[in-house]
This record gives structure tokens, sequence and C-alpha cells, in this order.
């Protein structure tokens, strides 16, 4: 390829025999050239542009010829890159025909035939000037840096929810599978004798040995609680839980844990 | 720490929480570490407070579409990138016009887009805004064929700090004002 | 912003490079954005600087391994964690009945549940319930291999909404109702 390119085109008269300059592309990198323009549209707004010509007013014959050669340039070097461009000559040369049509006096109102030219040219316009502007604006991870300061990943576990009513519906299935529960009685008295065994089981595990006063709060008990904490009591020493210790008769009892015993006693 | 109880411990949390996010929280979400004892106008309040009490610090409390975000002030962008110089590539010119075009024009389809731009839509470029997540499906065009209808997304306008697509830069047309087309001789 | 003059200047600079980072900074990385215009000892004294500008607050600047980093003082982990919580899940039925027989037949052994729900005990069941401190040892049952005595906690019946245990919901019609003495053999 010759290192200058003869562009035979004239727009306004001018001459335009070379490659424009303000590309800054080789002249004999046509490809490249076209490559710059993104795509016909492209092409005819830098040819309009470049000439300053009005985009409302486009002097169709001039710019028909000059983006023809253009194309021609095109079908020559890459083909494939000139399906676009095709096209875009065709409309030139439909809309420049039409401007030579006389036109009868009935379709007087008939729309200018580049009205359809330059909207579209226009719309791009808009649109190259768009993507300029939000190329022009900060962008995440470039201008714009988002604070994301380490923390301590605690795993905060969320605990599923249980009412009381399924806890209860599986301890019915419970029962209703396990039939030696017919032998206890499972009420809200005896619960609350369960609930005291652990009470008092938890106190053994803190003070090895308790004596038996110790464990009834005369003054702030009421009688039922009383009687409810000597139950389990009773309870925990016939479980083998507990054991019962007096040294002689009207001496202190003392209550130890029955796991306990080995390890304080010995 | 226990619940925070003063306005003070709550602006702290408010900020321990912002400061690590390392993306926008919404509204609902700032109101989580508070566990149903804050009241959506006090949030407000607080949010307004902390932006006030960091005027003129390294960081700025931002609303951008999906909620509030700490982010670097816009005059230290410089510094923070020679930490890392190597920076994300910039978009080519066909990449951008294809995002102006779905940004100003949406919900397009790319029939939409190769009518506007005058060339066949390259479908690496919508693949790479849909990986990014800044545009989407949003529908099909009932016509034969039935397109995709893309649009951008709420990660679009939070990655540009926006908080709507009314905030984007006006489309302008250089060219010159309607001006009523002549019908000029043929030439 | 031109090149940091001033100390404060340059304090605004490493607080934005630090809370941006998503990971700690070398003294190296920290130089980079000064370009050339700092000496390690001026950088060491300001990191200290800003250490102590930000006591109390909700960030602490830390020396790690690899570096400085700020990082939201622990008593905000809380908080942050409740940002995303995760999905509740629901207890199965083997530990929502081994829950119960905790519960109904307290103190009882791993042998107990065993023997009551006919199949052995998962570890992992009492585990959680242990971990969530629903259920504790409250002592040994003193027979060989002394196993562990369960009951539950003061936090179940808190998180349960319950005084006592003897507000759990009773089953007396269960326990009136006859139970047929012997298995009802095959036919």
């Amino acid at each position: 390829m010759s290192a200058q390119l003869a562009i035979d085109a004239r727009i306004y008269g001018e001459q335009l025999d070379s490659i424009p300059h303000d590309l800054y592309i080789p002249p004999d990198a046509l490809e490249i050239y076209l490559d710059a323009f993104e795509g016909p549209l492209d092409l005819l707004l830098y040819l309009i542009r470049k000439h300053n010509l009005d985009i409302l007013d486009i002097p169709m014959a001039e710019l028909t010829r000059q983006y023809m050669d253009y194309v021609e340039k095109m079908r020559e070097e890459k083909l494939e890159l000139a399906a676009d461009y095709l096209l875009m000559s065709a409309m030139l040369i439909e809309i420049k025909s039409r401007m030579l049509l006389p036109k009868p006096e009935a379709i007087e109102q008939e729309e200018d035939p580049r009205a359809e030219l330059v909207r579209r040219l226009m719309e791009y316009e808009a649109i190259k000037l768009a993507a300029q502007r939000l190329d022009d604006m900060p962008q995440l991870g470039q201008e714009i840096q988002v604070a994301q300061a380490y923390y301590e990943q605690i795993s905060q576990v969320q605990w599923p929810e249980v009412s009381f009513e399924e806890l209860m519906t599986a301890w019915q299935s419970v029962l209703k599978r396990a039939s030696h529960f017919q032998h206890h009685k499972v009420g809200r008295a005896e619960l609350s004798v369960r609930e005291h065994m652990s009470l008092v089981l938890r106190r053994l595990q803190q003070e090895s040995l308790l004596e038996f006063t110790q464990l009834f709060d005369v003054m702030n008990e009421g009688l039922p609680r009383l009687v409810v904490y000597f139950l389990a009591i009773l309870e925990l020493a016939r479980e083998g839980l507990v054991r019962i210790t007096q040294q002689e008769a009207f001496s202190p009892i003392y209550l130890q844990a029955a796991d306990m015993m080995v390890t304080s006693h010995e | 720490m226990n619940e925070p109880q003063t306005i003070e411990e709550m602006k702290l949390v408010l900020e321990a929480v912002l400061l690590t996010a390392g993306q926008p929280l919404s509204l609902d979400e700032l109101l989580r570490p508070f566990a149903g004892r804050m009241e959506r106008a006090t949030l407000r309040m607080l949010l307004d407070e902390i932006k006030a009490d960091w005027q003129g610090r390294s960081m700025e409390l931002l609303q951008v579409a999906s909620g509030w975000r700490f982010q670097a002030r816009a005059e230290f962008a410089t510094f923070i990138a020679r930490i890392n110089p190597e920076r994300q590539a910039r978009y080519s010119r066909a990449a951008l016009e294809t995002l102006a075009i779905i940004a100003y024009r949406q919900p397009v389809t790319r029939g939409d887009i190769e009518e506007i731009r005058g060339v066949a839509v390259n479908p690496n470029i919508m693949r790479q805004f849909i990986e990014r997540n800044w545009i989407d499906i949003v529908g099909q065009r009932d016509v034969p064929g039935r397109p995709s209808l893309y649009a951008t997304t709420r990660t679009f306008l939070d990655d540009l700090g926006l908080r709507s697509l009314s905030e984007l830069p006006p489309i302008q047309h250089f060219t010159q004002q309607e001006i009523p087309l002549e019908p000029t001789q043929a030439d």
C-alpha cells in the first residue's frame, strides 16, 4: 500500500487527498484507520464535523461521493468490515436520488429525504457525547474507593426458634413411643420437683457439702416451694444422686452429691 | 459493648458498620445492628450527623442508589491509586457507546442499540456489563422474536456514585437547535 | 488536591488509604502515595498519631504481621454481625425430643435419653444445646462410668419465656391415659 493514500474526495471544494492527520494513524494503515471509527454513522459524523458542514443541511452529493471512496478502499482491503458501510452507502444514494426527483405538487408536503439520516446522526452524536461523559465520571474501583476496614467476623449463630408447644409435641411423641412411661406420673407438680432436683444438684456442684437446712430459705420461699424442695431431695436420694448423712441423732444433716463423695472424702 | 444507649454510642456503631461494609447499606440493613430498638427517623438523623461530623476529613458518607456508604474524598483518589499502580482498563469506545445507549434510552433491545450505532453489537460487550452487574434483562419486547430488553442496574448507579438515573449528566445534542429542514436544490 | 504539605493533610491521605485498602498495608506500600517525599520515620510517627487520634472511636489502627490496617473495635463485632444474619435453621425432631426429655425428666443422663428414645443420642445434639446454654451438666450419677446428669438452665427458661419449669405445658392428659401394659404382640 502506498504511503500516501489517494482519496479522491472533495468536500465544499476542498480536496481531501490523504488520510486526515488529526487521527494520528499511519496513512498506510487503512484498516486501523477504519477501526478508529465505530461504524458508518461515526465516519459520516467525522466527515461532517471535520469539514464543518451543517448537519441540518448536508450536501448529499459531496458527502455520498466521499463516503463511497472510503467504502471502495474498504472493499479492497477488508471486505467484512464493509457490510455496515455498504448499507449506509445505499441509504445515502437513495436519499440523493429522492432529492433529485422532481416533486409533484401533490406531495409538496413530503418530508425532506435527509430527515431520517439527520435524525440518526444527531441521535448517534448525542450518544457519542454521552459515552464520553460516562467515561469521565468517577467509577468505583478507579476514582471511587469505598471504606472496607477490617472487622473480626464473629459467626453470629442464629439459633432455631423453639416454642414450648413444639417441645410438648416432641415430648408427647416420645411418650407415645415409650410404653414404659406408664409408670411415671408426669404433670405440673412433678415437673416442679424435677426442676428443684436440678437446682439442688447445681448447688451441690458448687458447695460440695450442704447442710440440710441451708437448702430451705424459710424466710423467702412459700410453703409449697419448701415442700417441693423436700420432695426433690427425697427423690434425689431415692435415685442415688445425693447422699444424706447425719453423724448422730439431732446433729446437722448434710447433703452431698453422690458423684462428689469420692473426691471430697478420700 | 452492651446495646448502645447514647446518641454517641449509636453513632459509633453506625460508623463501625459503615466503615467495614465495603458496599452501600440500605436503611433497613442499617437498622439491624440495633435489633429493633431504633426508629427510621432517628437513623436518618444520625446518618446526617455522621455526614456532618466527617466534613473535611478523609472519607465522606454518601447516599447512592442502594444505600449509604463511606468513600474516600475525590481529592484522595490519586494518592490511593498510587498504592496499586496497575488499574482496571477503561472501556473501549464501542463498549461505552453501548452502555450510554442502555443508560439513556433504556429499556432497549440489541436491535435498538444497533440501530442507533449503525453497527452490529459485539456480544462480548453486553456480556462484560452483565457480568459486572451493570446491566440486566428486564423483559422482552412484544414483537416477533421477543427480543430481550436491557436496562441498567442499581449497581451501575452505585458504582458511579449516583442515587438515580436522573443524576446522569444530561444528554446534549451538540447540533444546533431545531432548524426546519429547507429542501436544498439538488447538487 | 496537590501533594499533601502539612502533617494534617498527610494524615488524611494515610487515613483514606488505610480505610479503603481492604487489607493490611506495609510501610513500603504506605510510602507510595507520597511519591518519594516521605521518610519512613515520619510515616511511623504519623501512624502513631493516627492511632492516638482514633482512641475511643469506632475503629482502631493496628499493626499486624503484614502491615497496618484499620479494624472495627472488638466491641462492635456483634453489631456488625447483625447486618447479615444467617438464616435460621430448625431443630430436627431428634433434637427436639432430646430437649423435651431433658426438660421434662431432668436430671437425666445420655443413657436415660437413649433408653427413652430407643436410639443413640447424637453428641452434636447435646453439644448444640450446651453451646446455646440451654442445658448443662449438674452432676454425675453414681453408677459405673459416672455418666453426666443433664438439666435445663435458666437461659432455657428465659428463651422460652418461662419463669419456671412448672410453666411448661403440662401433659397430664397423657399420663392419665392408660397405656397398655403389654406390648401388643403381633397377631
